[in-house]
C-alpha cells in the first residue's frame, strides 16, 4: 500500500485528499468513513451569527454547480461550545475556516479559534459572495499582504490561506501571502458566475451572482495551481473541480502538496475514498511508493506527434 | 457511471483486525446511509405525467421509513446532462429483496433523464437521506392529505399506518381521476379513500377543510399527515392549530448535497426560540405542520 | 418573423449572432447558410506571417475545450490579396480581427485593414497564447487605455475591443476602452487553462497553457457580460459558451446587444442558425417584435419562494 | 441529443422567391455537406477490438467517397462525457438508400461511447468532410497497403478501384489473423489479398517492400495508396521516390471542428515552394506519400 502521507509545513496529514470548506459536514460520517480524510476542513465560520443568502442558493450548470449560500454561521462562540467538540469524534486534524470583513476581525476570529482540537486555520479571504460585486481581499496583493500579516501575528497554528481565482495573476497573491506569513496557500475558491432563468427573465439565483464550481472549472484552477506551484515554496494545496483520482493526480503533478473536494462530494458522497483509492491504485501500478513524489512531477510537453493508426 | 459500485471502494479500508498507520486497531467502518449503484428493475410511464421507477439495491439502501428520501443521479437525456442529484421521496421498499420504487413527475432535465431509464441500466443513488414520518404517539385514526405526485411520499405511510393497526383516511387530490396515481396503493382493508379532483370540482382546500372537520368531529383525525402543496399546508396548519392536532409535513427544497452539507436548501421555521432556520435535507424533510412558515 | 436586426454603434446588422475570431472559416459554407450570419468576424490576423503553438493543439475538457492554436497568420498582405475577396463573398458585414506585439503594431496593421469590404475591426487584445504566462494587454486598464487610443486614432472603422476574462474586474477595462474610443467590447476571449495527460505525466497541449471555451465557461462570461454592460454605454457584444438559443437569451438578458459563438459550431455547424431561429422563436411566443428588446432585460431576482408540488 | 434535425433548422431560410430584409430575392441555400441526426441501423463487435456501425442518414451525407470521413458526436459512456465529435473514415456507403458505414476501434471515451449505440439511437453527424483518394489517371493495377483499422479507409477504395475496373492488390496487416476485419471486403473477382500478421512475422515493413517489389518489377502496382501507419509510410515514401510511383495516404490528426476553422489538425508537408503547413481536415486527410514529413 502506498504511503498516502503527505506535510503540509510542519503538518503531517495521512493522506492528501481532505474536504473543501463549505461542503462537508458529519451528515457525511453516516456513508464515508471520515477518518481515511487527511484532514476535516470546516465550512468558513464569522464572528457573528449570519444568515446567509436569500434563495435560490445554488444553480446547476455545464459540468459544475453556481452557489450563492454565503456564509452562514452560527458565530464562534457556538461553533467553539457545540460544533467543535463534534468534528473532533473521528481524531482526523481538523482546519478551522474563518472569514471577516476586515484584517482586524480576521486576527480577532483567528485568535479565538487558536484553541485544543483545531490544527491549522484556513483564511477564507477569497469568497466572492460577501462584499457587493464580488470583491474579496485575495484580489489585491496589498489587501492580501495586510490580513494575512494579522493573521500571522494573531496565531501559531499553521495558516492556510485560501486564495481567488477572481484575479489576473494568482502568483503574485501566492507570494504576497508566503511573504507575509503564510504556510500554505489553497488554490482556489470559486469563480464568480451567473445564471438567467430564460422563462422568469430573473437570475437563477437569490443573490444574482455566485461561485461556480465542479468539473468545469479544473482546467483553470489547475492551470493557477501550476502557476502558484512555480511561484511559491510554501505549499500548494489543490481544489477545483476535483471528482477522480486522476484529476487529483494532475493537481499533483502540477504542484500540489494536497487536495480538496467540494462539489464532487455532492455528486458521489464517497468521492474523497474512492479518489483515496484510486490514488493508491495509480501509485502501485507506477511503483510510486510515497504519493508526495507526484507533486510536481510534470515533464515537458511533448514535441509535436503525428496520431497513427499503428496497433 | 464512472462510480465505483460501493464494495469496491471499500476494498482499502482496514478491516477488523487490521492495523491502521499509526499501529492502533481501527473498528471497521459501517455506513447507515448507501452511496452506491442500484440497478433498474423497471421504469414506465403510469399515465401521461407519471413514472413508477422500481430499482435493485442493497439491503443497507432500502432500509427507510416513509417520509425519507434518496438522491438519485439522473441520466443525460436530449442534450442535458444533469449535473446535481435529484432528490425523490421513497414510494415503496422492500427490505428483504432490496428494492424500492419511486413514482416521478416528469419535470426538468433531472426527471427527463430518470425516464430514459431502462431495464438492468445502473443508476447511482444515495440513501435513505432525511427524517420521515413519525408515527409514534398512540394514534389510533389519522388522515393524510396529498395532491399529484405528493401521494408518492403519502402512500408508504398509509401503509405503515395500516400495519400499524392505525386507522387511515387518505384524502387524494389531483386535477383529474386518472391522475390519481396511487389509489390502489391507499386501498387496503380498513383504509377510506377519498378522492377529489379539479374535474370534479371537490378538490378546493375549502371543500377538503369541510371534509376534515367531518372526520375531526366524528373523532376520526388524531393527526394530519400531508407532503409538497402549500396551499393545503396553510390551511392544514389552521386546522391543527384550532384544533391541537398534532400534524407533519414533507416539504420539498432544491437540494444539492441532500445531507446537510451544503446549506442552499434551508427554510425557515416557528420554534420555541422564534424563527429558526433549519435544513430541509438533514432535519426534515419532515416537520411539524405547525412550525412550518409561509 | 421577429426583426432580428441589432445596432452595434452606427453599423447595423440584420441579425445578432455572429462567428467568434478564430472557430470560423468558409468550410463552414458548405453546410450553412453564411447569409443568415449578423456579421463574419475573422480570425486573428498579425501583420507579419506566424506559425502558431506546437501540437497538441487542442484538448478536450469537461464541457469544454482548451486550445492552445496560437495566431498562425498569413500576414497580413497575403490576407488582403487572398482572404478578403473570398470573405466578402456572401455580403455579410466583415469584422476583422487583429493583434499586435505592441499598440504602434496594432496601429499601423489597423491602419492596413482599414480598408474596402472591412466594416468593423476587432482587437483581440486578450489572447492569452501570445504573450509569456497567459498576460495579454486587457489585463491592465493601463495597457488598454493605450492600445484602444493607438487604435482609434489610426482608424476610422468601427473599433471593436475584445477583452480578456483573466483580470480581476473587467467592468475597469471596459471603462478603460470606452473611454479611449472604442465603439463596442467583445466579452470576452478564453479562459486560460490546462490540462495533464496522467498517463504520460505531460501537458496535454504543446503550449502547455491554453485558453477554455465551451459551455464550461457560460457562467463566468455571463456574468463578466452583465458586469460590463452595467458598466459601460457602448455595446457589448456577448462571448463565451453560447450552444443554444436559451444561451443567446441569457447573454441579451444581461445586457448584450449581439452574441458570438464559437466552439458550438464544432459541435453543431448549425448552431449559428439554430440559435437564430431558436431567438425567433423566443420572441414569437411572448410577443416580442425586436429581437434587441431582451437586451437588458433582466428583472430583480426573486424572494425566496419554496417549492411546491401543486399541479 | 439536444439537436434539432437538419430539415427544421432549415424552417425559416428565406424559401425561392421570397423576399430578403434588403428585398433582394435570395437564392436558396443548398448544402454541400450534411449536418443532421442519423440513426443507428446496427452496431456490433466484429472482433475484440473492432465494432461496425451502420447509421441511416440523408442522401446528402452518404456522398462520399473513399478517404472522405466524418465527424460523429459519440454518446456520453461510463460518466464521460465526449465534447468534441471525433472524426471517423467512410467505411461503406450506399448513396441510393443513404446508409453509411464505420469501422472503429474502441480506445477511449469517445469510441467506448460510440460502442454504446443501439439500433434506432440518433447520432449527429457531419460529413462527408475532406478530399478523399483520387483515382483519376489511367491507374490499370493499384497495391492498397493498410494496417489494423486503417484497412477501414481503404476497404471502400479498393471496392471503387475495382468498380472502375482498376486491378487492385490488398496487402491487409494486423496483430493477427482474426484482426484482419475486412477481408471479405476485399475479396472480389480479381482482387489479390496478401494478409501479413504479426503472428505469422510477415507484418514487417522490410516484408511488404519487398513484396511490393516484386509487385512492381511484375508492372502489377501503378500507384500505392495506405493510410495511417508511419511505419509503413516512411518505406513507402521510399519505394514511391524510387520508382516515380504515385502515392496517397490518408493522414490522422487529432480535429476539433473539421472544416478547416480551428487549426488544430496542422501537419507540415513538403512543397514545391518549401514546407507548408497543411490543415489534415480540409486540404486531406488523403496527401500525396511523397510530400508527406516525418
Ligand atoms: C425531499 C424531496 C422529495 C421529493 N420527492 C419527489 C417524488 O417522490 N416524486 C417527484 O416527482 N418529485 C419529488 N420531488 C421533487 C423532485 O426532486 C423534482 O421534481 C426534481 O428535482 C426536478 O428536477 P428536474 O431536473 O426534472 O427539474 P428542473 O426544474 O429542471 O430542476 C432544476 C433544479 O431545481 C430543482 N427542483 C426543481 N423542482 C424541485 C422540487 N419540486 N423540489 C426540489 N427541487 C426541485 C432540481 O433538483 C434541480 O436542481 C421531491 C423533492 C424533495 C426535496
Ligand atoms: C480523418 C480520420 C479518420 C479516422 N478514421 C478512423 C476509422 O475509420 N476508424 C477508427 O477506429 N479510427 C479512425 N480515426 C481515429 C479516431 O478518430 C480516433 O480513434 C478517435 O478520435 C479516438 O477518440 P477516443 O475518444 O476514443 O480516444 P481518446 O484517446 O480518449 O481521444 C482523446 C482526443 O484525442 C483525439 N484522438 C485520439 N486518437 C486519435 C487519432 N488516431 N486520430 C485523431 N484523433 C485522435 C480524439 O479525437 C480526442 O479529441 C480517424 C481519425 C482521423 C483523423
Ligand atoms: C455549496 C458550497 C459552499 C461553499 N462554502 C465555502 C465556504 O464557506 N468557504 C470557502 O472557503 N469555500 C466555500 N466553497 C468553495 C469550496 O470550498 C471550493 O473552493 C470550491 O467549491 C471549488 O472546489 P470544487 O470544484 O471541488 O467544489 C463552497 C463551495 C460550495 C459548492
Ligand atoms: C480553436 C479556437 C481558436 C480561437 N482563435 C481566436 C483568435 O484567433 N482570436 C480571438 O480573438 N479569439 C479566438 N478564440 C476565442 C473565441 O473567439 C472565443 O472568444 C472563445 O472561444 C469563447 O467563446 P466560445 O465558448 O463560444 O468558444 C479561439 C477559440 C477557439 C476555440
Ligand atoms: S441539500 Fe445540502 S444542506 Fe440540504
Ligand atoms: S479540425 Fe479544425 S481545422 Fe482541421
Amino acid at each position: 500500500m502506498t504511503d498516502m502521507s503527505v506535510m503540509i509545513g510542519n503538518l503531517r496529514l495521512d493522506s492528501p485528499v481532505m474536504p473543501a470548506s463549505g461542503t462537508f459536514g458529519d451528515g457525511l460520517g453516516q456513508v464515508m468513513d471520515i477518518r481515511r480524510l487527511g484532514a476535516i476542513v470546516t465550512k468558513t465560520i464569522t464572528r457573528e451569527r449570519r444568515a446567509g443568502n436569500p434563495l435560490p442558493r445554488v444553480a446547476e450548470t455545464t459540468g459544475g454547480m453556481l452557489n450563492a449560500i454565503g456564509i452562514p454561521s452560527c458565530g464562534v462562540e457556538d461553533f467553539i461550545n457545540r460544533t467543535l467538540p463534534h468534528y473532533t469524534q473521528w481524531g482526523t486534524p481538523l482546519i478551522v475556516s474563518i472569514s471577516a470583513p476586515d484584517a482586524a476581525g480576521f486576527a480577532t476570529l483567528a485568535r479565538a479559534v487558536s484553541i485544543a482540537g483545531v490544527d491549522a486555520i484556513e483564511a477564507n479571504i477569497s469568497c466572492p459572495n460577501i462584499e457587493a460585486d464580488g470583491k474579496a481581499f485575495a484580489m489585491e496583493a496589498n489587501a492580501t499582504t495586510k490580513v494575512v500579516a494579522a493573521l500571522r501575528a494573531a496565531t501559531d497554528l499553521p495558516l492556510w490561506v485560501k486564495l481567488t481565482p477572481n484575479c489576473h495573476d494568482m502568483s503574485v497573491i501566492a507570494r504576497a501571502a508566503e511573504a507575509a506569513g503564510a504556510d500554505a496557500v489553497v488554490v482556489a475558491n470559486t469563480i464568480l458566475g451567473m445564471s438567467i432563468d430564460t422563462r422568469t427573465f430573473r437570475p437563477r439565483l437569490g443573490n444574482v451572482m455566485g461561485g461556480l464550481s465542479g468539473a468545469a472549472i479544473k482546467p483553470i484552477i489547475l492551470r493557477q495551481t501550476y502557476q502558484c506551484a512555480r511561484s511559491v515554496a510554501i505549499p500548494v494545496i489543490g481544489c477545483g473541480g476535483i471528482t477522480t483520482a486522476d484529476d487529483a493526480v494532475e493537481y499533483m503533478l502540477a504542484g500540489a502538496v494536497a487536495v480538496q473536494v467540494g462539489t464532487a462530494s455532492f455528486i458521489n458522497s464517497l468521492a474523497m475514498t474512492d479518489i483515496l483509492d484510486g490514488l493508491d491504485r495509480f501509485c502501485h501500478a507506477r511503483s510510486i511508493t510515497r504519493v508526495a513524489a507526484l507533486t510536481g512531477a510534470l515533464r515537458d510537453a511533448t514535441s509535436p506527434r503525428c496520431c497513427d493508426m499503428d496497433a | 457511471m464512472a462510480h465505483t459500485i460501493q464494495h469496491l471502494s471499500h476494498d482499502l479500508y482496514p478491516e477488523p483486525g487490521q492495523e491502521h498507520a499509526t499501529g492502533v486497531p481501527v473498528p471497521p467502518f459501517h455506513p447507515t446511509v448507501a452511496e452506491e449503484d442500484a440497478t433498474v428493475l423497471s421504469n414506465m410511464a403510469v399515465n401521461a405525467q407519471y413514472w413508477h421507477l422500481v430499482i435493485q439495491a442493497s439491503p443497507l439502501a432500502a432500509a427507510a421509513s416513509p417520509g425519507q428520501f434518496y438522491q438519485l443521479q439522473c441520466p443525460p437525456a436530449h442534450g442535458a446532462i444533469p449535473y446535481l442529484r435529484r432528490p425523490m421521496s421513497l414510494y415503496g421498499t422492500d427490505t428483504a429483496t432490496g428494492q424500492i420504487q419511486f413514482l416521478y413527475k416528469v419535470t426538468g432535465s433531472g426527471t427527463r433523464g430518470l425516464s430514459t431509464l431502462v431495464p438492468s441500466d445502473t443508476i447511482r443513488i444515495l440513501g435513505p437521506l432525511g427524517k420521515g414520518y413519525d408515527l409514534a404517539g398512540h394514534l389510533r385514526h389519522i388522515v393524510v392529505i396529498g395532491r399529484g405526485v405528493g401521494l408518492a411520499t403519502l402512500a408508504p405511510l398509509a401503509e405503515a399506518a395500516h400495519m400499524a393497526g392505525i386507522g387511515v383516511t387518505a384524502i387524494l387530490s389531483a386535477r383529474s381521476p386518472e391522475l390519481i396515481v396511487s389509489a390502489d396503493r391507499f386501498n387496503m382493508k380498513g383504509m377510506s379513500v377519498i378522492p377529489v379532483t379539479d374535474t370534479q370540482g371537490n378538490s378546493d382546500p375549502a371543500w377538503i377543510e369541510q371534509a376534515l372537520r367531518g372526520l375531526i368531529s366524528a373523532d376520526r383525525c388524531d393527526a394530519l399527515f400531508t407532503c409538497g402543496s402549500s396551499r393545503l399546508l396553510r390551511m392544514l396548519r389552521a386546522l391543527a392549530v384550532e384544533f391541537d392536532l398534532p400534524g407533519q409535513v414533507a416539504l420539498e427544497q432544491q437540494m444539492a448535497c441532500g445531507l446537510g452539507m451544503c446549506f442552499c436548501c434551508v427554510r425557515d421555521f416557528a420554534s420555541a426560540h422564534g424563527t429558526v432556520t433549519r435544513r430541509v435535507c438533514l432535519d426534515g424533510p419532515v416537520f411539524d405542520i405547525r412550525e412550518t412558515l409561509a
